[in-house]
């Protein structure tokens, strides 16, 4: 649109690509989609009435590809996650993941999930944390502690599987959070907001290492978040939303491929810039001051 | 309430002196004669104007009275012996039961006929110093209060017919009026009297004085209008005892009047029962007679309790009983009324089932 | 509309169980209770010891005593829980005036808060019963002008002694609620003290206060009941309780009127409470719904 | 006008004031106490209230060394029966509130026999439970100290058990955890701390219960039966003396729930990680 | 450093200068700076010994001029801001407002203050809550209610002035707490994360209006973020802390005036971008990646 430099990847640090992946520690991509949401309504009885939280929703997500939604307060976001991860059940149509029902992916395991809220159980330490659905999918112990081991190391915290999470920064909470989600090696992760309650900086960390460990685990992600440059930054495709009822209104195809470093230089890069404003209006609607900014 | 300003004694008509007379329970037929004083005006015409406090669980009658909250008060005996050895400076001034009205009850094919064979048995007693001629009567046949197991019965005969006590405490007047009162599930009747054993104290060595009417020793001697009030006071519940013989039915319904709970029958068993304990007085009501006294005494000095207490250890001050009152009043009331009841015979009185 | 009257049907069902639990267990239970050796671990179930229900409530329906014109028991019983709710009520103010003025001292100053909370926990570990003669005995001897101390006072005062600590400790936490930025607004405000309380402490403590009132009024109910017994009071239904207690071996039925009485009596008073929680919703705002 | 804040506090004094704040947290409590000795002893030895009716403190501290045996015994039937309530009335709450949490329809159905449970006088109920499990046994007590400890431990748990949060629960379910799983993994861990609250809530009701009860029959030999014998006969001081016994046994329960709270509280913290 | 362009106002709606401020409603702008704080240091005695939360720092902020504090978690900005409310006092230094010492002016009501949580009392109204600070200093009934009305027409919720809080979005709860700020008319406003709790749409509709609101008030703003984006969009100067302990390590003069709207178009400025990445690097230290963006 506006942009006329073509993206040229970084010369930054080693780039980690999907192909490095250790693929005997991680399920393989099956074949199909991660996630095929056809024709979804999904309907709320309220006080003041019913609510149509999501109208007509399609929405397909590719092994391994990053998707960001995006949208105002109350257009659906969370709703539609949930719906993927069988935490509520759509009014019309269907929710298939990896070619499976929601429900039966959920039983079977087939995705983690991270919240704005880390939602780390106080009473129990790092390692316990992480160690949650392992133990509740009866693992064996040795088994546990080195997968618990390894995760920690994923998410750089090992020197604090022994804390207990009011002992731990925001961040080091959110990352417990994330190793928690990918403790199954599942091959879809879904994340709701997870470092809405982080302050910019850490923030801006964490997005660089969820890249990474999304990288390194090849897994699929759909990420829900209210910051235009958070989408950008970490997402193959940005899903924008419209409130009232629910709809996807656009959907923006950021370019910048798997193998282009998430990293500081990325943030100060005109392309970063050009896709920012690129979801900055597909989010307003319609191209916002393009007259003045023209100009320039 | 009084006390401090008592104006003058009996018969002065003008303004009536406050007297604030303290029971040792609720309202029952076992105070009627009081009652009845106050309903027939006797207080009044001795220039009196009463007010009787009834007492809860925890009212100790004759502490009320040495605190000075009351000017007199009715308690047993034994009770108030132990608080004048504990300091309370007070005089027995008429002792108006005569006899003991407490019995062991137990059931008739128990084996229990007396004290002697409370060895071993679950012995029932309220406590609240109403055990005392319990151990008085067992250690006068040589038993140690060690002996037995103590259970505190509460206000019913319920722990008794349901076989958790062997030998249950029980007043003449009232509990044992509840077995009476209750239906036998065998036979579907009321309990009779044939059904139990019963042992009265007042035919052991560990019989005691039971209501006497209490007042301040120091200010007996101190106050003359005190002293003075005392025999007034003393001449209106003559009245009203006497009162109480002669219209017992009359006098039943004067304490359900006045804030008995107990249904009419039982009310009138009360009344009855209590007479017998009061008369006849051969020396007069309210006289104390000196070997029932020192009977007392000396089943309080050799009782002793479960926990190896004593009641008293020494015999009681001389201050403790005055009949030089109730002799005034006895002789200032004359033939007025017969203070004697030598010919006293109790009526029957057919209870009926829960009394009602 | 089935919403609203649903926990109502819910609530009667529950009465209706623990009525059948009763007449079942009394129905199949053992005459002499369950006894595991010599310890008795289920109760007797004879009529001396579980009345039927039935007669227990043809009993309340019927006249007290036989005497002529005897009220019904439930009259009777009612007009004397309603003597006693009177007196409650009076407990549980001066117990909860009390109550307040010690938060407020132990909000205000901290070395108050440190000397008294162990003694308020303590106070409530004495026996009613250790005091009761003392409280009318001090009261008997009270005589203002003309006026003269009356006997329900004192079981008033024994009522607000139990009345007064869970006020005193709920609203000492509730004083002590507030978020650290309302109370650093006042400061901003150059507001005092007491500004800060009536504005800000007071308002935020209601949600801790109306639990702690509500328990007060429970507390002043069951300390009125026991300082009625204990002092004798005779208007009260703590007297009802121990007359037909002691009238319960020839007449069984008779002794649950009371009980029963003493129940609704405390249920009455919790329930005004729960009317002052509907007053003040406004300061509930912040409450969980759950 | 111009007069700039230069405030040079340095930093040991307020270290000092934590030191001093911890000295204070146990002298404050001590003080009151002495000032409330100080104030008993002025009553009986120098305002001269007669000793008969208000032993002074000497008086009952040689009763209490007198009657130590009869007092320690006395203390120690009411502490087990207090303790069996305690024990029961906890185990019952906890087994109810989980029905009542679990079911909704059970949670109304109990509410009202709750609510009358937590409203009932003591006076009222012991003669009848004292027929109904015998005047001879202690069980009649056991249960009055019962259903004043279920309460409180009823309630907290239910409470407890209703503080999970949606994330919790939507965690459990996106794990595919069984209702049991969850349970023990998030639902019980949350109560804990609610129903050890409970506890020791209970703790104190349960001693005084337990004590009360003795006033309305049932065996001898308990601290309550002891403190109405005593002052029935006007043993003041010895009936001091068995109330301080009383509090001490309160005092005990007390001081160990609190422990155990706190150390559930540790085992199981409660402040939402963040 | 790295913009070349020069800043050009764009030709948005009116602009709201502060020459045409109705002087009569506000107190008008006394002689001498705002703010001014000379050689503060703030020590915390905490468990594991002191804390030197903030050491040497000097700040001079001008009347009516908007500045912003920004820096890592932990650097001190809300301990800087709460000396200058004097909720905390400062270990050596002075703090001056308005030429008063800081308590002074506290007692005085010259600055009104907001933080990250509204703070709004719930048993009041949006009425009530405006109308406290009032209240408390014995402003007649007819007088407050005039100027609730007033408060609540500037910041855009006539229309639920009988609402509580908990009625209110995030978004409007804050905008009471700033008209509650308001209130007295301060010539000055401390906000200490004001928006940070605010998703990233609404949070940038309130810069917008807070921006109108600080211009048609002439008052001076201390403004704590830790976004960039806010700091630059809105400020005069952005002051850069960092941690261990506070101090300033730099401050970026953004060139945008007062005369330029904060609305979408600025957001979408080339210059815009240059004075984000400028305050980025500030931050970081120094010019990350620099290298790497030259080469583009
Ligand atoms: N359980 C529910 N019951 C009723 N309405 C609901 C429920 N959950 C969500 N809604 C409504 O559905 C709509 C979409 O909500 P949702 O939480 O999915 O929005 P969102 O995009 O995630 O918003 P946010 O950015 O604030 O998280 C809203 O109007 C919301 O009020
Ligand atoms: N009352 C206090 N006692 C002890 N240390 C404190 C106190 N208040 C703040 N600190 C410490 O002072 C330092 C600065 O804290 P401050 O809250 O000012 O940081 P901040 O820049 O506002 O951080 P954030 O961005 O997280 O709000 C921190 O190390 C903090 O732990
Ligand atoms: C708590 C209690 N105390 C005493 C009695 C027994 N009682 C009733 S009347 C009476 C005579 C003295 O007034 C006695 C001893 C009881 N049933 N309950
Ligand atoms: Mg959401
Ligand atoms: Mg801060």
């Amino acid at each position: 649109m506006t942009g006329t430099e073509e993206m040229t990847p970084t010369e930054g640090p080693a780039v980690n690509s999907r192909d490095s992946l250790d693929s005997s520690a991680f399920d393989t991509a099956p074949a199909g989609d991660a996630v095929r949401v056809t024709g979804v309504d999904k309907v709320f009885a309220a006080k003041g009435g019913a609510v149509e939280a999501l109208s007509g929703i399609d929405l397909t997500v590719g092994p391994g590809e990053f998707v960001s939604l995006i949208g105002p307060s109350g257009c659906g976001k969370s709703t539609l996650m949930r719906l993927v991860a069988d935490l509520d059940q759509p009014t019309a149509g269907t929710v298939e993941v990896f070619g499976k029902s929601a429900a039966q992916a959920r039983r079977d395991q087939d995705y983690g999930i991270a919240f704005q809220q880390a939602g780390l159980l106080p009473w129990r330490t790092v390692a316990g944390n992480i160690a949650l659905p392992l133990e509740l999918h009866r693992v064996g112990k040795a088994e546990r502690k080195e997968r618990v081991a390894e995760l920690a190391e994923l998410v750089g915290l090992e020197a604090f599987v022994d804390r207990h999470p009011d002992q731990l920064s925001g961040g080091m909470q959110q990352r417990v959070a994330i190793a928690r989600a990918l403790a199954e090696r599942p091959r879809l992760l879904l994340m709701d907001e997870p470092f809405g309650a982080l302050d910019e900086m850490t923030r801006e960390r964490m997005q660089s290492e969820l890249a990474r460990i999304a990288g390194e685990t090849g897994a699929a992600v759909v990420f829900v978040t209210h910051s235009i440059p958070e989408a950008v930054f970490l997402s193959d495709r940005v899903v924008v939303m419209s409130p009232r009822p629910g709809r996807v209104s656009g959907i923006v195809t950021t370019g910048i491929p798997r193998s282009v470093a998430r990293d500081e230089a990325l943030r100060e890069a005109s392309v970063f810039f050009e896709k920012v404003t690129e979801v900055r209006e597909a989010l307003h609607g319609a191209p916002v001051a393009k007259a003045a900014r023209e100009q320039r | 309430a009084c006390g401090d300003s008592d104006d003058g004694g009996g018969g002065g008509d003008g303004d009536l002196t406050e007297v604030t007379l303290q029971l040792q329970w609720l309202p029952q037929a076992q105070f009627a004669g009081y009652y009845a004083a106050v309903e027939q005006g006797f207080f009044e015409e001795e220039g009196l104007e009463v007010e009787i406090v009834p007492s809860g669980g925890d009212i100790v009658p004759q502490d009320a009275l040495a605190a000075g909250d009351a000017d007199y008060a009715i308690a047993w005996v034994p009770k108030v012996l132990g608080s004048i050895e504990g300091g309370a400076n007070l005089t027995n001034v008429a002792q108006i039961f005569q006899r003991s009205g407490t019995l062991q009850v137990s059931w008739a094919d128990s084996g229990i006929e007396s004290v002697a064979d409370f060895e071993g048995q679950r012995i029932g007693s309220w406590g609240f110093g109403n055990e005392w001629e319990i151990f008085a009567a067992m250690a006068a046949e040589g038993l140690d209060s060690e002996s037995v197991e103590i259970v505190t019965q509460d206000f019913n005969m319920n722990a008794f017919l349901s076989g958790d006590i062997d030998a249950a405490q029980a007043m003449t007047y009232n509990e044992y009026a509840q077995l009476l009162e209750t239906v036998n599930p065998d036979t579907g009747e009321l309990y009779q009297p044939e059904d139990f054993n019963v042992i009265s104290y007042e035919d052991t060595e560990g019989a005691m004085l039971q209501d006497a009417i209490w007042a301040d020793t120091e200010r007996l001697e101190s106050d003359e209008e005190y002293a003075e009030t005392t025999v007034a006071f003393l001449k209106a519940v003559i009245k009203g005892w006497a009162f109480a013989r002669d219209n017992v039915e009359e006098a039943a319904q004067i304490t359900v009047d006045a804030g008995s709970a107990w249904p009419p029958t039982h009310e009138l068993w009360m009344a009855n029962e209590v007479n017998k304990l009061i008369w006849p007085a051969e020396n007069g009501i309210g006289v104390i007679d000196e070997a029932a006294w020192q009977q007392t005494v000396d089943g309080a000095l050799s009782a002793v309790n479960e926990q190896g207490q004593n009641l008293i250890t020494e015999e009681p001050p001389e201050t403790a009983y005055d009949n030089t009152y109730i002799e005034q009043a006895i002789e200032e009331l004359g033939d007025e009324v017969d203070t004697t009841g030598a010919d006293y015979e109790p009526i029957e009185v057919e209870l009926t089932e829960g009394g009602n | 509309m089935v919403a609203r009257i649903r926990p109502l049907l819910l609530g009667i069902l529950g009465l209706l169980a623990v009525a059948a639990l009763w007449e079942g267990y009394k129905a199949l239970g053992p005459e002499d209770g369950l006894l595991v050796g010599d310890n008795r671990v289920l109760p007797r179930t004879t009529d001396l010891a579980m009345p039927h229900v039935w007669d227990i409530v043809q009993r309340i329906l019927e006249p007290a005593t036989s005497l002529d014109g005897a009220e019904p028991l439930w009259l009777l019983v009612a007009k004397a829980a309603g003597v006693s709710l009177g007196i409650a009520a009076v407990g549980w103010l001066a117990g909860t005036l009390v109550g307040l003025l010690l938060a407020v001292l132990m909000q205000g100053v901290r070395i108050a808060e440190w000397g008294l909370l162990p003694w308020i926990v303590l106070s409530q570990t004495v026996p009613l019963i250790a005091f009761a003669p003392v409280v009318r005995s001090w009261g008997s001897r009270v005589e203002i002008g003309g006026w003269e101390w009356p006997p329900w006072l004192s079981v008033a005062v024994i009522a607000s002694y139990l009345a007064f600590f869970p006020v005193a400790v709920g609203a000492l936490k509730g004083l002590q609620s507030p978020e650290r930025t309302h109370t650093e607004l006042m400061h901003t405000y150059a507001a005092g003290w007491w500004k800060t309380l009536l504005k800000v402490r007071f308002p935020a403590a209601v949600p801790y206060l109306l639990p702690a009132l509500r328990l007060a009024a429970a507390s002043a109910v069951v300390g009125g009941v026991v300082a009625e017994v204990s002092t004798g009071y005779l208007d009260g239904i703590g007297r009802l309780l121990v007359s037909f207690a002691g009238q319960a071996s020839g007449d069984p039925a008779k002794a649950w009127a009371p009980i029963l009485g003493a129940i609704g009596l405390g249920l009455v008073a919790a329930g005004f409470v729960a009317l002052l929680g509907v007053l003040l919703r406004n300061y509930r705002r912040g409450e969980a719904t759950a | 006008m111009a007069t700039a804040t230069t405030v040079t506090t340095s930093v040991t004094p307020t270290r000092a004031g934590r030191g001093v704040g911890q000295v204070l947290r146990v002298a404050a409590p001590v003080v009151v106490g002495l000032a409330g000795l100080f104030v008993w002893w002025l009553l009986t030895d120098v305002v001269g209230v007669e000793e008969y009716l208000l032993p002074g403190p000497a008086e009952v501290r040689e009763e209490f060394a007198a009657n130590f045996d009869a007092i320690k015994e006395a203390a120690t039937t009411t502490g087990v029966n207090a303790l069996f309530g305690l024990v029961a009335g906890s185990v019952l709450g906890v087994l109810l509130a989980t029905v009542a949490g679990w079911v909704r329809a059970v949670d109304g159905m109990l509410a009202p026999v709750v609510a009358s449970i937590a409203v009932v006088p003591i006076v009222a109920l012991a003669p009848v439970l004292n027929t109904m499990y015998g005047a001879d046994s202690e069980y009649g007590r056991r249960m009055i100290a019962t259903l004043a400890a279920f309460v409180p431990v009823f309630v907290n748990t239910l409470r407890g058990l209703r503080q999970t949060t949606p994330i919790q629960r939507d965690l459990m379910r996106a794990t595919a955890a069984g209702p049991l799983q969850s349970f023990r993994a998030v639902t019980l861990p949350t109560a804990a701390p609610y129903a050890i609250t409970g506890v020791r809530i209970a703790s104190s009701l349960a001693v005084i219960s337990a004590l009360v009860a003795e006033y309305f029959g049932g065996p001898r030999g308990g601290l309550g039966a002891f403190i109405s014998t005593s002052a029935a006969t006007s043993a003041y001081a010895r009936a001091w003396a068995y109330v301080g016994a009383a509090i001490l046994l309160g005092l005990a329960f007390y001081v160990v729930t609190a422990a155990i709270e706190r150390l559930a509280q540790h085992q199981w913290p409660t402040t939402d990680a963040r």
